[in-house]
């Protein structure tokens, strides 16, 4: 079945009309918006807006933890979290932006976005309480967990 | 009718009274036509088991009852589903289907629009990355096969092939990954190899027949034969061709298995071979010594059930079984055994083959090389205890 | 990417503002998880339609919308149904299925011990004697094809090899039929050879994966592959094994063909190969020329379908089409064509050819054979007109 | 699969019992029960049970009809009733037995039953009015189209 069997009724569509739909970010921070948030602005969201799924440390409560404890990726039971496991900074601003919270998935904007990222990754002691999140320092951030992964089915 | 006689199954009792009434049914116009069928009320107990964690709702799973099950068809009804945020209520209308980044023609495509190309037609299973993750448990988890195994369906899946629209959108030289997203309450979103979309990835609008299910990414789902569920995203909307992945969080906090070494497996995308018998399974009871037909399927993201071998002696001996027609590939293969029950303890364990000569390992071995904290991608043969009461349970061996 | 460049489809319009509509469910929980999933609430309209005479209720027919459908599944709540009395509700603890008459032993099943008997399982068409019987009309038609060809669907049937149990019941020299009755309020019978049943007949218990819907033969159906939809008795209750047929209602005063001569052919069982175009068809609108993927299913009673050719110039030319794999015998199997309409009035037409040689016939050839008194085994050539504005009707061509 | 692979599970059956399951009735009437009646008596029963249905001299109504115009099967729109169709007397009893009348199924009882088929024989002036049907009877009855018929996937 070859393109020339075909319809074709594909819509083109205008750089413009894609930027509308295009939310990917990558682990070089191409696809980040603008705005900027720091740890300290996000700790207030996370109280308000995550807290009482995610424990008030991001200890996991109902939902996940979101803060590593001491267990490094070869303990018994290693613990799977931003700051053991996560490879990339900016995968946490993309899932936060998609998926969270669940009952108004879409409703934080890029500033308070920026600002619990900040906050996750301070409260995982990657960055500092005031370092400030943005589309220029965010893909900067060295995961202690960077490499970590092996591809197996497909090479990076 | 001169075969050698053999012994009758000790079940074999007289008739009773009961073996004669005269049902009402014979006496009464019976219930009406229906525009659209559903299961008798004495199988209302067929159903899938809704579980995981749900808190809140929206997020979990819910299993097949593999167990109460045959063939190799999973009715949609009883389809698995995992979602992260609920199902969409999608308009089929109002949703479309995008395609850009690396392309000469970034495209938007209508689901009327869909339905008008080429498709085609292909039956396969779909496994969670996550299913049957309990084998990693210290101590086997006793729960019915569904409940432990049921993350894994099977349906004939129909669909537009996606290298077509990826032709019309034109690929660029330089791409070779794509990151698929739904239009779930989630955006969920993965990335995948440009070379394996290419080959047979099928745009799904058809699942068993009929358009998909909801539950089943309803108007439009990602078909990726062979690989984890999780690639087969449902509720499709955006398809961005690029030159790398894009670092998604179900693509590294999960379905990643961390190994002993402490470096985790990464695009672990395709599901090994693995089998299952479900009768008799866990939770079953054998009604005394007698032949009883050992049924299973077994499944591989490789390609086609070769074999499938069954063991009654926890792995000392093994026979092969007999398949069903059709094996297909990356598609359940159901096998079947005759295996006569003398009474005594058991342990029944199913092994398959792929076309690529992979076999399936035992558990020990599964973990020798994984060890226990991988979670996802757990395919090992799995043991069936049957003690002297006919009484089957989930145990290692 | 460096293929020639097609010209794009007339309809390829330029993005509107309800493209980007950001819609509801990407911003909030969505549906619940689901015991037994149904289809969309968009796909409403995808319905057996319910018809034939029905006077009183339970005896008529409701028709598969093949129109809607694609694969060669037929999902179960979509599957044709022709009940003479209505669906009975049958509790499977109280059904018994019986084989007496020319046996070493007569014997009494209860449906709990049927299901513990080897199993097989394989997918087949069911198709009614009397479908398609408008094609016998001195005037074409005007319904949907599911309205007018829908008493045929596809199923993956599983159960117990008949044979296995007529060997325990043992079958006496001078037997040769069996007369099969079910737990209707009609108790419905016919009378069957007994070495098709012994040759391949199913005792069947589940249809697509799950046990048998009511209305498709709770608890128990006698599947016989190919053979008319009558002779596939549902809610099975009796097998008699005898040396003559009895001659019942419908097999001497229904599902005969009388012929011009004024004989009229008698257990004609094999249903003959045939094809039907799904997509164009009758009802359908083509919108402006462009390339179309021309869809539909075969079949033959006989065995595999080797060949589906397809005109489009109304039998003048043809070209073979492309079939999906897998194709299995006595099964739908689907096949597709390329097709550039020009927007020239067209007819299409498509002509099914099985292993044993047996080509489709057009239907003047089989009237000139049949008359057109027979009523039942119409499988002539369906020819479907498209016009200059792309309407698509039914036609004698 | 064999039957040396099977459980062997069915319930030995005796004579008597299957005798409560066997209804099958053949052309040479085995299988018919004893009991017995007339074209007349059925008339009576027919216009209470069956005459709503099938009209009142057995023409059709909402359900077909049960009596032969004169047409014979090489007629242009040929009859397909009992008269000009049915190759054999038993079936009449054997379908009535079993499906009429569809709101209360096997509820007549044998003398019953002989009288409609007695009846539906006589309109179809197959036999006279006062001809007895019962088991012997029956069966010696010979139907206009007995040799209309030629078997095509099976030998008799
Ligand atoms: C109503 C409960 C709830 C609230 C409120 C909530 N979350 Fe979550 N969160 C979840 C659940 C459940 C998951 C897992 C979802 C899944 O696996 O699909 C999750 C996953 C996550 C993850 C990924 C964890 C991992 O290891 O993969 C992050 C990060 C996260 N949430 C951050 C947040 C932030 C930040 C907020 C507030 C803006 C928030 N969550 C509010 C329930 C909640
Ligand atoms: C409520 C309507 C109704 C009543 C009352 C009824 N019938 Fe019928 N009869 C039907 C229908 C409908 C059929 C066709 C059933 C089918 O095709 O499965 C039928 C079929 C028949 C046939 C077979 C006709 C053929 O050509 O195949 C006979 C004979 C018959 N009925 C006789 C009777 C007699 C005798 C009675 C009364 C005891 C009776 N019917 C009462 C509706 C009725
Ligand atoms: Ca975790
Ligand atoms: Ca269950
Ligand atoms: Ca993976
Ligand atoms: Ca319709
Ligand atoms: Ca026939
Ligand atoms: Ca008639
Ligand atoms: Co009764
Ligand atoms: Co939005």
């Amino acid at each position: 079945q070859s393109r020339a069997q075909a319809p074709q009724l594909g819509t083109p569509m205008s750089k413009a009309d894609v930027a509308k739909w295009d939310i990917t970010v990558f682990p070089d921070g191409r696809g980040l918006p603008s705005g900027h948030g720091t740890a300290k602005e996000g700790r207030a969201i996370y109280v308000q807006k995550c807290a009482s799924c995610h424990g008030d440390q991001g200890q996991g409560a109902t939902a996940e933890d979101l803060v590593s404890g001491p267990m490094p990726p070869t303990a018994g039971h290693p613990n799977k979290a931003i700051g053991s496991y996560w490879p990339y900074a900016t995968t946490i601003f993309d899932y936060l932006r998609r998926a969270m919270p669940p009952s108004a998935p879409g409703s934080l904007s890029s500033d308070e976005l920026y600002a619990l990222t900040a906050y996750l990754l301070a409260a995982n002691k990657i960055i500092s309480e005031s370092d400030e999140m943005d589309a220029l320092s965010l893909p900067k951030v060295e995961m202690p967990n960077r490499n970590g992964f092996v591809p197996i089915d497909a090479k990076k | 009718a001169a075969t050698a006689e053999p012994a009758r199954g000790d079940a074999a009792k007289p008739a009773q009274a009961e073996d004669f009434a005269d049902p009402a049914w014979l006496h009464r116009t019976g219930g009406a036509f229906t525009s659209y069928g559903t299961p008798s009320k004495y199988e209302k107990y067929v159903v899938r088991n809704i579980g995981g964690n749900r808190e809140p709702a929206g997020d979990g799973v819910s299993w097949t009852p593999l167990e109460d099950l045959e063939g190799i068809v999973t009715p949609s009804g009883l389809h698995f589903e995992r979602h992260h945020n609920g199902v969409p209520d999608i308009d089929p209308k109002q949703h479309r289907l995008v395609i850009h980044g690396r392309v000469r023609r970034e495209l938007m495509f209508t689901i009327e629009n869909l339905l008008r190309y080429p498709m085609r037609s292909q039956f396969l299973f779909i496994e969670c990355g996550g299913n049957s993750n309990a084998g990693w448990h210290e101590e086997p988890i006793q729960r019915s096969v569904g409940s432990f195994h049921g993350l894994v369906s099977c349906s004939e899946w129909t669909g537009v092939p996606l290298s077509i629209l990826l032709d019309e959108a034109g690929v660029d030289e330089g791409a070779s990954w794509v990151i698929a997203e739904g239009a779930d309450a989630n955006l969920l979103n993965v990335s995948l190899p440009l070379s394996k979309l290419m080959d047979d990835a099928i745009v799904g609008l058809y699942q068993n027949g009929e358009r998909l299910r909801p539950e089943n990414g309803y108007p439009v789902r990602l078909i990726v034969p062979g690989w984890e569920g999780i690639t087969n995203v449902k509720w499709l909307r955006r398809l961005h061709v690029t030159d790398q992945p894009s670092m998604t969080r179900n693509e590294t906090a999960k379905y990643t298995e961390l190994l002993p070494s402490g470096i985790a497996r990464m695009f672990t995308f395709v599901m090994d071979a693995k089998s299952l018998i479900t009768s008799p399974s866990h939770g079953q009871t054998l009604e005394g010594p007698n032949v009883y037909q050992i049924r299973g399927f077994a499944w591989s993201g490789r390609g086609k059930i070769v074999k499938v071998e069954v063991s009654a002696d926890a792995g000392k001996s093994w026979a092969d079984a007999l398949l069903d027609e059709p094996v297909m590939t990356r598609c359940f293969t159901r096998f079947r055994m005759p295996w006569h029950w003398s009474g005594q303890p058991a342990i029944l364990k199913s092994r398959a083959t792929d076309e690529t000569g992979y076999v399936q390992p035992e558990r020990d071995v599964l973990i020798k090389e994984r060890g226990r904290n991988g979670y996802f991608h757990y395919n090992a043969i799995v043991s069936w205890a049957v003690d002297e009461d006919g009484a089957v349970t989930h145990v290692y061996a």
